[in-house]
This record gives structure tokens, C-alpha cells and sequence, in this order.
């Protein structure tokens, strides 16, 4: 390997912008710019089978990774996590009483809900903003989404069950919520984070 | 004394090397190397200066005459009006007691001898001597930035954490359940009781105290064949009708022992 | 050329801070670390004769350009930070000794060394606290960084120029130690004080 093309190698590597050939003759001292396009040429062969490419776009050359590696250097990691049980209840106001305002479901609730919790429902894609309540000050209205549905494995929000249907499963009995309670499960439901406490990384 | 100027940008007339200007080589005019004094990185960095000009190697210096060119250095340079540190005249003082004991005959009582302080002064300045070298080798090293660079745009390595929620339909209807049972208003249901009514009590015990003048246990005065539900209200009742007539002066009351049986009777007149 | 080794090219090429085999193997997926660090030493070979180098410090890869280009590459607005006197000596007498107390640095260099010496050292990423030596005061003792061993091109600490040298000298021994053996009087302290300074770069 030829000085110059080590050279043209080196200055391209360390350089903030992409150079042109005239620019790095004039950088490495006064090389001829006719010797300089001849190293960036090899250079850039060399580099064919590498994981680095080295590239020429509109006049100006540069160092770039291989772009069949573009998946490697930009990876998504997707993380499992399960949603928190404030976030779940204000998911499941939603579904049974949709379309609801935050204060509808904070009065459904018994509890202050943080915006953090419908963030994450949104996120999730489990719930859209479907407009805004003709009341005064035109809350912000939420409703499911299809992938709500296909998530929880209904046909329609109709399968849902009814209120006599949850009392007949045992699901209204206070005990289960006063147990809860005692077990210290019930506690933090200020709705201060959501999100936070929703952090039971047990997958992932 | 303490350092100073511990960082400034590298000019471009000065010598790559981060420091060898102070007093590297032996200094040709002599009033130009005591104006160095600034230079000095305290006493011990003047010593060892000193003794790099005798040119040999520290193992082998000559301490008394390194004393000596230390003393004439401070001399000098009080005479050139310099202001000298208060640490270099301590020193010079330690000096000058040590070249005096040095010379003197050896006086076997004094703890550290004059060889020992010197010997130890030495290593010292072998030390600080090592590692002035140390550090001008170090900074003579290929250096990011200096000699060698970095890439100049890397694209950087991006992790984008996405994150998947999970939740199944039966939490989703406790989750419903939970929040209706929770707000569902509380109603509170009493059931009816058999009870005995303090005013019936009072009409009842009043009637079978007027049957006799004997003392009769307050437990003759319940319903016999009541069920026990009863039984206890008519107690509770009967007790407070008894207590009742007694503060009326319509009866008496007396019980030998505590929880022991408790009786009445009427009180005539 | 492999797979791994093209992307073990482009990760190190995009990364912007030096990676360990360890980080490499994780950040590529499922790698096994000896793969990696096999592709590594590949890949620097492959480097050598080339304007740029793939090299390992304190046991993180990065790529740099070749030192013997610097003349080439050093341009004038550069301005490298240009440490003191004071400020290298202490940072050498670190790098020697370390971990070292300020006391015991002042104790080499005969004079008091300001806490903006150290702060220095510290901003620049080149020392860190390591602790405190259990002896009464317990002092702040220091250590020198990867970075450090990254800045001045030194793979490990084993690397620092003279070190094997100054060590066999017993002049990274104190003066009382130094003073003790001369007269005799330590016999067989050696091992001890082996142990004292034992971190020894830990690199094999």
C-alpha cells in the first residue's frame, strides 16, 4: 500500500465532512489531484469486500459502514413488559365505557390517573384519541383501538362481560379488594406513575 | 508553594515536547537559570536539577556538593533581589545543618546520621528523578489527538428499545371488577333481631317484683324457653330495668361476689 | 472475509467510544466473545500496513489513524489541551504507583500539590478515586482510567514506558522501603510489598 493511499485513508477517516479530491490533495500537502482520485480508487477497492465502504457522492468522498451491516448497527431491542395495574384498570374503563374523557375515568376510577398511564395505553396502540367532548372545556375523549381487540382476543367490545356476568364470577366481591389490599397490592393507586411501578420486567 | 497554570492551549511555535524548557540543559548564562525560579516545582525540584548537572548518575552524586550548589543558588538569588518561597529557605537550612554534620565528627548519640538523611535525600531524588522521566516519556507517546486521531463522524451505534406491553383479557375484567367493587357504594344492611326493649324489661321485672317480697336472681326474671339471641338481649335489658328501679327506690339489689349471682327485691314503703 | 469480522469492522468504524470484546458480542447479537476476539486480532492484522489501526487499550478496540502519519494529519487549529508540569508529573507518578494517596505523591514530589492538579487529571478522564486506603485519615487514593491508557496509546498498564525497569529498581518503592533494604534491615519485605502494589496491569 502505497504513502499517498494510506495517506488519503487516514485524512478521510479523521475528517468531520466528507472531502472532495481536490480538498485532500490540498490537505495532504500538495499531492497531485490526479494521484490522489488514483489512491481513492484503490482504497476503495481494497475496502469492497470489507465492512467498511469507502464512497464517493457527488464529488465528495467518504468513509461509510457496509450497507448490508445497516440492520447490525441499528438494532431495535424490543422489550416485554407488563402493563401496570392502574394502566390496566384505566384500559379497561376505556373499553366498557368508551368513548371517555380522563375525568370520566378518574371518577369511574376513584382515582387520580397520570398522563404517563394513557401514554402508555397509546403507545401500546390499545387506545385512541376519538375526539373531543362538546362540553365546556372539550376534553380529550379516548377510545380502543382494533389491535385492542385483536390483543385481547375479542371479536367485539360487546364480549366483554356484563356487570352481572363479573358479579356471578365472583369479580365484584369486595373481599377480593380488601384482600388486596391487605396484601399490600392496592397500595400507590394515587395513579401518581403508572408507568413506573409497571416495570415487572419478567420476560424480556 | 503550590502548582499554577496547570492547563493552557499548546501554541503552535512551541515545541512538541509538553515541557523541556525549564532548565533541561545546563543554562549558560547563570542569572538566567536563577530567574527560572518560577520554573520550580519546589526545593526538590530545584535539588534534583542541581544535581542532573554533575552529570552522572544519581546513585553516585555528591551530596556535599550538591548542598553547596543549592546554597549558592539561594545566595545568588537573595542577592539578585529574588523572592524566594519560604520552603526553599527551609530547605536551605535542613542543607546547611546536614553538609554541617556531614562534616563534623561523627557524633554517635544523634538518631538519624548525616549519612542516613543524605542517603535518603538521595533516594528521593531518584525518585522524583524517575518519574520526571517517566512522565516525559509518557507524554512523548503516540497521543489522541496529537498524533493520532479518532474518526472524525462516526455514525454512532444505536440501540432503539422498544417496548411491548403485555396484558391478557382476564386481567383486563379483574381490572374492571376491581374498579367496581371499589367505588360500588357501600349500603350496610342490619338485620333484624330478636330484641327484649328496655321498656318492656322494665314493665316485666316491675310486674314480678310486685309478686313477691323475696330476693329473686335476675336470671328468673328472663323469658324461660327464649332462644339464646333473646335470652341475651332480655338479659342486657333486664339488668339496665333493674338498675333503673333501684335508682327509683322500687327496688334493691345485692350480689355477694363479683359475676357471683346477681338478685333483687322489692322494696316496700 | 467473515461475517463477523466485517461486522465487528463496521460496529467498532460507527461506534463512538471504544468497545470491549464482551461489549462487541452483545451489541452483535449472540456472538461468542472468542469469536470476537478472534475477528479482532484478524481484522487488526489486516490493518497493520494501512492508514488507519485497529487497536486494543485496557482492553477496548478502536480504530485510529496511523501514528506515523501524524506530521500529515496535525493541523494547525488543532489544539490539543497541554497539560502542566505539575499536572503531568502527578499524572505520571499515578500511572506509576497507582493507587496512590495524595500524600504519597507529595511525598515523591517534595511539595504540596493543589487539589486543581488532581480536578484536572480528573476533568480530563484520566484518574478516578479508587477508593481509600484503610490506614488512620483513610486518604482518597487514586487510579489512572482506560481512558487514560486510550489518550496516550499505552494498551495496558504493563505498556507505560519503563515500568519494568523502574519496578526491578525498587524505585517505585518508597524511600523508606528503598532506605530499609540498603541497609539490610528489610530482609525478605519484598513479597509484601509485591502485594501492596500488586496491580500489576491485569491484562494477559
Amino acid at each position: 500500500m502505497d504513502d499517498l493511499a494510506r495517506a488519503v485513508e487516514a485524512a478521510l477517516f479523521a475528517a468531520e465532512e466528507p472531502m472532495t479530491a481536490e480538498a485532500l490533495a490540498g490537505f495532504l500537502g500538495d499531492a497531485a489531484v490526479g494521484d490522489v482520485r488514483q489512491a481513492l480508487r484503490s482504497v476503495a477497492q481494497d475496502y469492497e469486500p470489507r465492512g467498511i465502504h469507502l464512497v464517493e457522492r457527488s464529488k465528495r468522498w467518504h468513509f461509510e459502514t457496509a450497507p448490508d451491516l445497516a440492520h447490525l448497527l441499528r438494532r431495535e431491542q424490543e422489550q416485554i413488559r407488563r402493563l401496570s395495574r392502574a394502566a390496566t384498570e384505566v384500559l379497561a374503563i376505556i373499553a366498557y365505557h368508551e368513548p371517555v374523557s380522563r375525568a370520566e375515568i378518574e371518577s369511574i376510577r376513584g382515582v387520580q390517573t397520570s398522563g404517563g398511564t394513557l401514554d402508555v395505553l397509546m403507545e401500546a396502540g390499545w387506545i385512541r384519541i376519538a375526539g373531543r367532548r362538546e362540553v365546556p372545556g372539550r376534553p380529550t375523549i379516548y377510545a380502543t383501538t382494533p389491535e385492542f381487540l385483536e390483543h385481547f382476543g375479542l371479536s367485539s367490545r360487546r364480549d366483554l362481560p356484563g356487570i352481572a356476568e363479573l358479579r356471578a364470577t365472583g369479580l365484584l366481591d369486595p373481599v377480593d379488594d380488601a384482600y388486596d389490599e391487605l396484601m399490600g397490592e392496592a397500595t400507590g393507586e394515587d395513579g401518581a406513575d403508572d408507568t413506573e411501578r409497571s416495570d415487572d420486567p419478567e420476560e424480556s | 508553594m503550590t502548582d499554577s497554570g496547570l492547563l493552557f492551549p499548546e501554541d503552535d511555535t512551541a515545541p512538541q515536547e509538553d515541557w523541556d524548557g525549564i532548565a533541561a540543559e545546563a543554562a549558560v548564562d547563570e542569572n538566567a537559570l536563577y530567574l527560572e525560579l518560577d520554573g520550580w516545582e519546589g526545593p526538590l525540584d530545584l535539588l534534583l536539577d542541581l544535581a542532573r548537572r554533575q552529570k552522572v548518575d544519581l546513585r553516585s552524586i555528591s551530596i556535599l556538593a550538591l548542598v553547596d550548589q543549592y546554597l549558592d543558588y539561594i545566595d545568588h538569588a537573595e542577592a539578585l533581589k529574588l523572592e524566594l518561597a519560604a520552603d526553599y529557605l527551609v530547605m536551605a537550612a535542613w542543607l546547611a545543618y546536614l553538609k554541617s554534620a556531614m562534616l563534623l565528627p561523627k557524633d554517635e548519640e544523634e538518631a538519624p546520621g548525616p549519612e542516613e538523611l543524605a542517603l535518603r535525600l538521595q533516594l528521593r531524588l531518584q525518585r522524583l528523578g524517575a518519574m520526571r522521566d517517566a512522565a516525559a516519556r509518557l507524554m512523548g507517546g503516540n497521543r489522541i489527538g496529537r498524533d493520532v486521531f479518532l474518526r472524525g463522524a462516526p455514525e454512532g451505534l444505536e440501540i432503539e428499545r422498544k417496548t411491548r406491553w403485555r396484558c391478557d383479557q382476564f386481567a383486563l375484567i379483574e381490572a374492571y371488577g376491581r374498579v367496581k367493587a371499589r367505588t360500588a357504594p357501600a349500603i350496610h344492611m342490619v338485620r333484624e333481631r330478636p330484641v327484649m326493649t328496655l321498656e318492656s324489661a322494665l314493665d316485666r321485672v316491675s310486674n314480678m317484683l310486685g309478686v313477691t317480697l323475696d330476693w329473686i336472681e335476675l336470671r328468673d326474671f328472663l323469658p324461660p324457653h327464649a332462644e339464646p339471641r333473646l335470652r341475651k338481649s332480655a338479659l342486657a335489658s333486664s339488668f339496665v330495668a333493674a338498675l333503673e328501679l333501684a335508682r327509683l327506690g322500687k327496688a334493691e339489689l345485692q350480689q355477694d361476689d363479683t359475676f357471683g349471682p346477681l338478685r333483687l327485691r322489692r322494696v316496700t314503703g
